[in-house]
């Protein structure tokens, strides 16, 4: 009868897809054994996919000059696999890069949601785990493996707090992305502005992606600050310029690094003027490796790159030069151990050191949005 | 008895032993983490799409917020296992409990809603219940998430094995899949489909259906909430983001896909979506696209899911003994 | 004491008195028969009684007690089953599967009892639902999907739905609607034995011959009131009766 | 006096209204008459905006081609959109087919599968960030009203969102094609039965329903200068709110509903905060549905 047999054909089908990644996966460990591997978790599709997007190509460049430099005889290859900012997502990929033993070394991933869901994988594992971006205080606790290389808001909070106030701003209105890194952000910021004598008068949180501000601004403006204090990504940081310059509100924005992206220039225009935020990479900067970097980046992308991109080739670099410390004979616990030794690495966001709790000391910089460019200014 | 009791025996020993001895066994073989993964995520998938089925598949109310309940059963076990270090005996049931409880609350005013009315409610309750989630720092801690470090701890016997994390996912979820099978291929079950058909008809037939909602709403909570403790502890954290509308939809593509109104359609939707994405990694950034491409087409070519009610309610009665013959000779054998 | 007494009962929509202060009652065994021209209030009144339609004065009282105000689920409980006018079965499940959940409304299932219960309910249920189909002769379709019945065996299948229930009273809604004659003398057959088997049934009916064959009292509606309510050929020789009629129908 | 912060917020507010009520009048125009939920309709926005975006970036056109442009677009895609998702699943032969469950959810995954494979592409093609557009197009430029700041945009948003409810208003009850549309949207059969092309008069439907959509669409990303492949998910799930607290088929019901949705997410930025003010617009829903199952100003429509 047609009944049973349909379903009997249905669940062969089944068993075959099951089947099917096993295969797969076999098959890819017989190939991997002579390149060293490196595992990249980012988002390439999805709401975040333009920094996984510019993480990849950051990490591509850098790849490609270190495997042209001869600096090893094998080839480094690096697997890059999309989390689309989900932790499902990224813990699936943490068991997929711990399962292959060519990989010494995971970079990513960009949230610190996800890369602190991974990160319980690699901690497990044991696997180094460098993420470029994921700045949430805890995340460098987890275990001895994970390192990052930007500088988390208990560096950048008090560094911009210290700005302000020296600027001689008083009363300050915070705004910050309702994510994990926006609560850090304004908690830092906070603490080290009212220590400093300053007053917080008004702290909002949104939920990223918003696109309307004005009803947030209005409040801001009734409060009266002195300036603003933001902790937004580029996209939501040109939304809110430009409502605030519509509605005439003419009150100075601060900003973290998060927001240095050409984009904001791009998608705000005029109104981004005045825009001052602190960063640890000036594409404009005379340093060569910094000139390499950005004339590559202009050749792919055909405009210059902001600090995400910059933050992920440094961590590339560092991963590399990881790994040529521990050659010839690579393995995670090495890689781990020539991480934890980086000192000085110069880098395109300068130089980088991790201390002995795995944070990296960094140089910031502050700049200005002034006639359309990024400047640096010394105040 | 006798004749269609073993028959039925054998379906079930058929399922059980692809649980609890192929797929272990080819995992075991594998050695891989990764597949592991896959496979937790597939069983608590299934258990997520079962608990669906059973008030959207089998009575009809068209429920685009269960991820909510998920959520909610995830920290419960996650904030139980942190902050009161009450692990996974304790996690577990409180789960599903919580759950169940909130369901119950929030059926109370909506259950009366029909149709859209009933399916804009739900939604709009899971993204209340997603935004408490994010925004209610204090006790959720926002969106910094959840970290759950304590792992699976079973009377003093810390699991650490990959193995073991399995199996214990794979009998939570057996267990609750077959409660969820005996609520809906029994009369209880007919009832249920009768409320999908025409509730007030089955309100003239003597089924008190206002009940009857609450009831498999909270029933079906209670396992999401579950579902949601096997997640926090198989996962180690928990954030908001992963219980949004987004899953509620992935959920309930699934049961579509499986074939609305199967159980068994409802757990192949579940392994067919989990990994399918998996099965695509290599096509980059165009395997959404496929995915989405893969669910219209089972829609187009297969209206009834891949496993449709009809055919998987008459595989069920053939396979596990509940079919009755024609003749009124066999009618001592109905559902059971 | 009657099964079920129906006391000066009225239903208005607006300003249409759709059921206008009827009074009437049934007793056990008994089949009664309720006809009257369309729009006269037949299926409102029906629908009064079974707890669909709230009532806006009057009263019912069923087995002696009052079940005025009691939602449809709780009338059907005290053992008044129905069919629809419109012919109402769950399509999408067997003919088996819909039977038995009249035997589910009347027994009553719990979600525990499902998971956890033995044997002995579920056989009950199935025991009830065999015996219902087997009355309607639907057995060799049981696992038939409703949906792709004929239209005749899908009113029987309405029927046994009702019935297992196993009702102390049953009302038909229009059972004959859209059925030939010879599938009409079959119904009424049907209809008398269950009536045989003593079980109280109230018919609506657009069908004089039907009613008047096989109802050992005729209640006629007209305009919502209750213009006649006699033995067959008492009504039929009625004046008003015949007035109602003739002035409404060809 | 009334403080004219709060008359600053009130029309931040009403804008925002009008831009949910400008999405909401295509959903609901297609909702009312086929009585499925077009998950697609907030991808029909989102490529309403690509589509103006390409052309402008192309041919630098006036504003107002770009608008007929984006328009043409959406009819055009509206007419593939029912071809592809709806119409396969359409059969309309008899009454329980038409009521049938199955029917409505088969559409409702299909539109959501198309949705998927639209904004999945889009992100493919273009990347999921915001597009730059040329600032000149924006229709953002302040006018002082008072104490009170509002933009050329929200007059034209306001504009457009009368024109189209007007007109659509003017159409389904005064042309043969909107009777055509009320005779389908209250009894398919029927329609049939009397000689109307049911299946041409849908097609009519998702054509108009989809060009108001991409038009919001343009409008929109043009207002905001905002345009991502995600934009379509927060506008359709507000119209979608702002369609059922109106009542589902009623189309001045969603467009104040829309208002008054907008109007609460104002004031609960005001007084509560930005994070919390969805929970407002649920909470409104939740109640309304509630209180009120028709709707707010439900034709009456039960068990739909």
């Amino acid at each position: 009868m047609t009944l049973t047999r349909h379903p009997l054909t249905r669940r062969t089908l089944v068993g075959l897809a099951l089947a099917a990644p096993l295969a797969t996966a076999l098959a890819g460990t017989a190939l991997a054994a002579d390149p060293i591997r490196i595992g990249y978790q980012l988002p390439l599709t999805g709401n975040t996919a333009q920094y996984g997007q510019d993480f990849k190509t950051a990490a591509e460049i850098a790849l490609a000059r270190f495997n042209a430099s001869g600096r090893l005889p094998v080839k480094v290859e690096i697997v890059f696999e999309d989390s689309r900012s989900d932790a499902k997502e990224g813990v699936t990929i943490a068991r997929k890069f711990v399962d292959d033993p060519a990989i010494v070394g995971v970079l990513g991933d960009f949230t610190s949601g996800v890369s602190m869901a991974s990160a319980q994988v690699y901690k497990e594992a044991g696997m180094p785990q460098l993420s470029q971006s994921a700045s949430h205080p805890d995340y460098a606790k987890i275990s001895e493996w994970q390192f990052r290389n930007i500088t988390t808001q208990a560096g950048e909070g008090p560094y911009n707090a210290a700005w302000m106030l020296k600027k001689g701003i008083r009363k300050v209105a915070l705004v910050g992305e309702q994510t994990d890194w926006g609560q850090t952000s304004v908690k830092y910021f906070a603490d080290a502005f009212e220590a400093g004598g300053g007053k917080v008068v008004l702290t909002e949180y949104f939920n990223r992606g918003l696109p309307d501000f004005r009803a947030l601004l209005t409040k801001i403006q009734r409060a009266k600050p002195d300036a603003v204090y933001t902790a937004f990504f580029y996209e939501d940081a040109a939304n809110f310029i430009k409502q605030m310059k519509q509605l005439g509100i003419n009150i100075p924005i601060y900003s973290t690094s998060a927001a240095h992206n050409q984009k904001v220039i791009e998608l705000a225009g005029a109104d981004a003027e005045g825009l001052s935020l602190t960063t640890n990479f000036m594409p404009s900067s005379p340093k060569p490796e910094v000139k390499d970097f950005v004339a590559e980046w202009v050749k792919v992308r055909g405009a210059e790159p902001g600090q995400f991109p910059a933050q992920a080739f440094d961590a590339v670099n560092i991963m590399l030069d990881a790994i040529v410390k521990s050659y010839p004979n690579v393995t995670r616990a090495k890689v781990r151990d020539a991480l934890a030794a980086t000192k000085d690495f110069p880098g395109v966001t300068g130089t980088t050191t991790f201390g002995p709790d795995r944070e990296p000391v960094k140089q910031l910089m502050k700049v200005r949005i002034v006639n359309g460019v990024f400047t640096p200014i010394g105040e | 008895m006798s004749d269609f009791a073993r028959k039925g025996w054998i379906g079930k020993i058929l399922v059980l032993l692809l649980v609890f001895g192929l797929v272990p066994a080819a995992l075991a073989f594998a050695g891989k983490g990764y597949f592991f993964q896959v496979a937790n995520l597939v069983l608590i998938f299934a258990l997520l799409a079962a608990s669906l089925h059973l008030v959207t598949g089998a009575a009809g109310l068209l429920h685009l917020g269960h991820a909510a309940f998920y959520g909610i059963g995830a920290y419960v076990a996650a904030l139980m296992g942190t902050d009161l270090k009450l692990g996974f005996i304790w996690g577990l049931p409180a789960a599903g409990l919580v759950a169940a409880a909130f369901a119950f609350v929030v059926a109370l005013p909506t259950m009366r809603l029909v149709s859209i009315y009933f399916a804009v409610a739900t939604l709009a309750i899971g993204q209340m219940i997603n935004t408490v989630l994010l925004n209610w720092v204090a006790v959720t801690k926002g969106p910094n998430g959840v970290m759950l470090f304590s792992g699976i701890n079973l009377f003093g016997f810390a699991l650490k094995a990959p193995l073991a994390v399995y199996f214990v996912v794979a009998v939570l979820v057996s267990l609750s899949i077959f409660v969820l099978h005996r609520l809906s291929h029994s009369y209880y079950g007919n009832a249920l489909r009768s409320l999908r058909e025409d509730d007030q008809c089955a309100d003239a037939m003597g089924v008190n259906t206002v009940r009857l909602k609450i009831e498999v709403f909270t029933i079906s909570a209670f396992f999401a909430g579950v579902a949601g403790a096997l997640w926090a502890y198989t996962t180690g954290y928990v954030s908001p983001n992963d219980f949004g509308f987004s899953t509620s939809i992935l959920i309930l593509a699934m049961i579509v896909v499986g074939g609305l109104g199967s159980l068994p359609g409802a757990i192949i939707g579940a392994v067919v979506l989990i990994l399918l994405p998996e099965l695509l990694r290599g096509l980059g950034d165009l395997r959404n696209v496929m995915v989405g491409l893969v669910m219209f087409f089972s829609i187009l070519f297969m209206p009834k899911g891949l496993f449709g009610e009809v055919s998987a309610l008459s595989l069920v009665r053939r396979g596990f003994g509940l079919k009755w013959g024609a003749a009124p000779s066999n009618r001592e054998v109905g559902w059971q | 004491m009657s099964l079920i007494e129906i006391e000066h009962v009225t239903r208005r929509f607006g300003g249409l008195l759709a059921v206008d202060d009827v009074t009437t009652r049934v007793e056990d065994g008994e089949l009664v028969g309720v006809i009257g021209p369309n729009g006269a209030g037949k299926t409102t009144l029906f629908n009064l009684i079974s707890g669909f339609t709230p009532l806006s004065a009057g009263a019912v009282r069923f087995k002696g007690e009052a079940i005025t105000g009691l939602k449809p689920h709780k009338i059907a409980a005290r053992g008044m089953s129905r069919t629809f006018q419109n012919l109402r079965v769950f399509p999408n499940m067997s003919v088996f599967d819909n039977v038995s959940v009249g035997a589910v409304g009347a027994m009553g299932q719990s979600a525990f009892g499902a998971v956890f219960g033995g044997a002995r309910r579920s056989d009950a249920i199935s025991a009830r639902t065999w015996a219902a189909l087997e009355r309607v002769g639907l057995t060799a379709e049981a696992e038939e999907l409703a949906a792709n019945l004929s239209y005749g065996k899908r009113k029987y299948l309405e029927i046994a739905r009702a019935l297992a229930m196993e009702p102390d009273l049953l009302i038909l809604d229009e059972p004959a609607a859209g059925l030939n004659d010879s599938e009409t003398a079959e119904l009424a057959r049907f209809i008398r034995s269950l009536n045989a088997a003593g079980m109280a049934i109230m018919l609506v009916e657009h069908d004089m011959n039907l009613v008047m064959g096989i109802c050992s009292r005729v209640v006629v509606l007209a305009s919502g009131r209750k213009i006649a309510d006699a033995e067959p050929a008492a009504v039929r020789a009625d004046p008003v009766v015949l007035e109602a009629y003739l002035g409404v129908e060809d | 006096m009334i403080d004219p912060y709060y008359l600053q917020q009130l029309a931040i507010g009403l804008s925002q209204g009008v831009i949910y009520a400008l999405m909401a009048i295509g959903f609901t125009l297609i909702f009312g008459v086929l009585n499925v939920v077009n998950f697609a309709h907030g991808e029909v926005y989102t490529l309403g905006a690509f589509v103006g975006l390409l052309f402008i970036t192309a041919f630098a056109p006036p504003f107002l081609v770009v608008l007929f442009v984006v328009l043409a677009a959406g009819a055009a895609m509206g007419v593939g959109l029912e071809r592809i998702a709806f119409k396969p699943f359409r059969r309309f032969s008899d009454e329980a087919s038409l009521k049938s469950r199955a029917m409505r959810e088969s559409t409702l995954m299909s539109s959501l599968a198309v949705s998927i494979v639209a904004r999945e592409g889009l992100e493919f093609a273009f990347g999921s960030q915001m597009q730059t557009l040329p600032f000149d197009y924006l229709i953002n430029k302040p006018i002082e009203l008072g104490p009170v700041t509002i933009v050329t945009g929200d007059v034209i948003i306001f504009a457009v969102a009368a024109i189209m409810l007007g007109g659509l208003q003017y159409m389904l009850t005064r042309t043969r094609a909107g009777l055509a549309i009320r005779a389908v949207s209250a009894n398919p059969l029927g329609a049939k039965y009397v000689g109307i092309d049911t299946d041409r008069t849908i097609i009519t439907t998702f054509a108009l329903g989809s060009m108001m959509g991409a038009g919001a669409g343009i409008l929109v990303g043009l207002y905001y200068g905002a345009i991502f492949p995600a934009m379509g998910f927060v506008p359709g799930i507000k119209a979608f709110v702002a369609m059922v607290m109106g009542g589902l088929s009623s189309i001045p019901g969603a467009v104040v509903c829309a208002l008054l949705l907008g109007l609460s997410e104002g004031l609960a930025t005001t007084f509560i905060s930005s994070n919390w003010a969805d929970m407002v617009a649920y909470g409104f829903l939740i109640v309304t549905l509630i209180f009120f199952p028709q709707g707010l100003f439900g034709a009456g429509r039960e068990r739909v």
